[in-house]
């Protein structure tokens, strides 16, 4: 599965996008990816710290953090919108 | 109809495409959001516009979709502008066209509204002071909060 | 800035002239009436829009000023046309632009109320079905009393 | 003084303006001038019939038809306004 970084995201993790083993999602939601995520290193720490303004997309389609990975194909971590 | 590109906009050829030939259109609504140098009390030299392509499409689509459900719109038409901008450049443009007024004002502020709230797009903006991503607003929310109900009658 | 005249005017040209070297402005709104082919049902051919020389001038401007007094506007123009009209045509064009969105637009619908409702010019339809003058509409005279409290917050 | 008639005051009463005595509006209102001009012909009985959509400027301001005509320069009649 692929997972894209947006904005601050992108920056403090340091890299617009990566790819993760789907079998490190079974059964998953993406609250739970991100605990794991986070174990990896300060700049995942650092960009998941406040959990209030971190919003995710499944297969470009915003939804809730609890929400199960199941079989997306795309994954989107991004702060709040403020285009316009 | 919906647009996200680099490049720059002509609003006035944009508002002649969409009324061109139609005589049932009574009021055409453009906005445009401008750059402006100054930011919170920080000066601005560049702003860059990021979005998730695919996602801000769809997004924008599907918020144009819902204003002509909630108003009588005879056209209407999004432009977002991506990349970096400098202070006075376009930003966006949001034109909306209905027989009367009152549709073309009312569905082009929730156009406005909801774009800022609800479509994959993030400020990134460089100055003297440095670098920082701008922070969503409450006040922008709130606006955004006032259509979730049914439109005004 | 108010003009009131026979010709044709360039929406965005009179946009790009009134925010030109302006990094202030985040916001404009510019609202379009165009003349419509059917109205309450009938055929219009032509409308004629008199008005009163003088006192046309000087309640458009008043009304400008009023708008600039209630809102933190950067800039604003009023055009309102004269003269025989066919279905198509471009009526009157309102530009209100500020730091922020809800200022210019608050500020464009205000106009458009208050010209409606308060400045002296008057349409008159031509048709298959003859020539009529256009009586003054309920909905408009609501519009324009929403704004004699202060304005929104 | 001058009278201005606009939109169908014009077209009821068969010109665009006259010239009034101004001894003919001293001490008068608006309204006490209308009935005046009323007595003068059929044209100007159906131009004020429906004296609800009457409306009136004094050099240029609008203005009850309560209001005395004074040493304005200018009168004028005119339905409500429908631009925009």
């Amino acid at each position: 599965m692929k997972i894209l970084y947006f904005a601050w995201f992108r920056d403090r993790i340091g890299k617009p996008e990566e790819t993760i083993n789907a079998a490190d999602c079974e059964n998953k939601t993406i609250a739970d990816l991100i605990r794991l995520l986070v174990e990896r290193g300060e700049e995942y720490a650092t960009a998941f710290e406040d959990i209030s303004v971190v919003h995710a997309a499944l297969d470009m389609e915003e939804v809730p953090l609890t929400t199960p990975i199941g079989k997306a194909r795309e994954l989107a971590f991004y702060p709040p919108f403020t285009g316009g | 109809m919906i647009l996200v590109q680099q490049s720059d906009f002509d609003p006035g050829h944009e508002l002649d495409k969409l009324v061109k030939d139609r005589t049932d259109i009574g009021a055409s609504v453009s906005f445009v959001g401008h750059m402006r140098a100054r930011n919170n009390g920080r000066a601005v030299e560049t702003m860059t516009l990021e979005h998730y392509p695919g996602m801000a499409e769809k997004a924008l689509a599907r918020i144009e979709a819902e204003a002509r459900d909630r108003w009588p719109l005879d056209a209407s038409l999004i432009i977002h502008r991506v990349g970096p901008l400098k202070p006075g450049d376009r930003i966006v443009l949001v034109i909306t066209a209905s027989a009367h007024r009152q549709a073309a004002f009312e569905a082009a502020e929730f156009l406005m509204d909801w774009l800022k709230t609800k479509a994959p797009f993030w400020k990134k903006e460089e100055g003297p002071d440095g670098t920082n991503w701008v922070a969503a607003k409450d006040t922008d929310e709130n606006a955004a909060q006032r259509w979730t109900a049914s439109p005004k009658s």
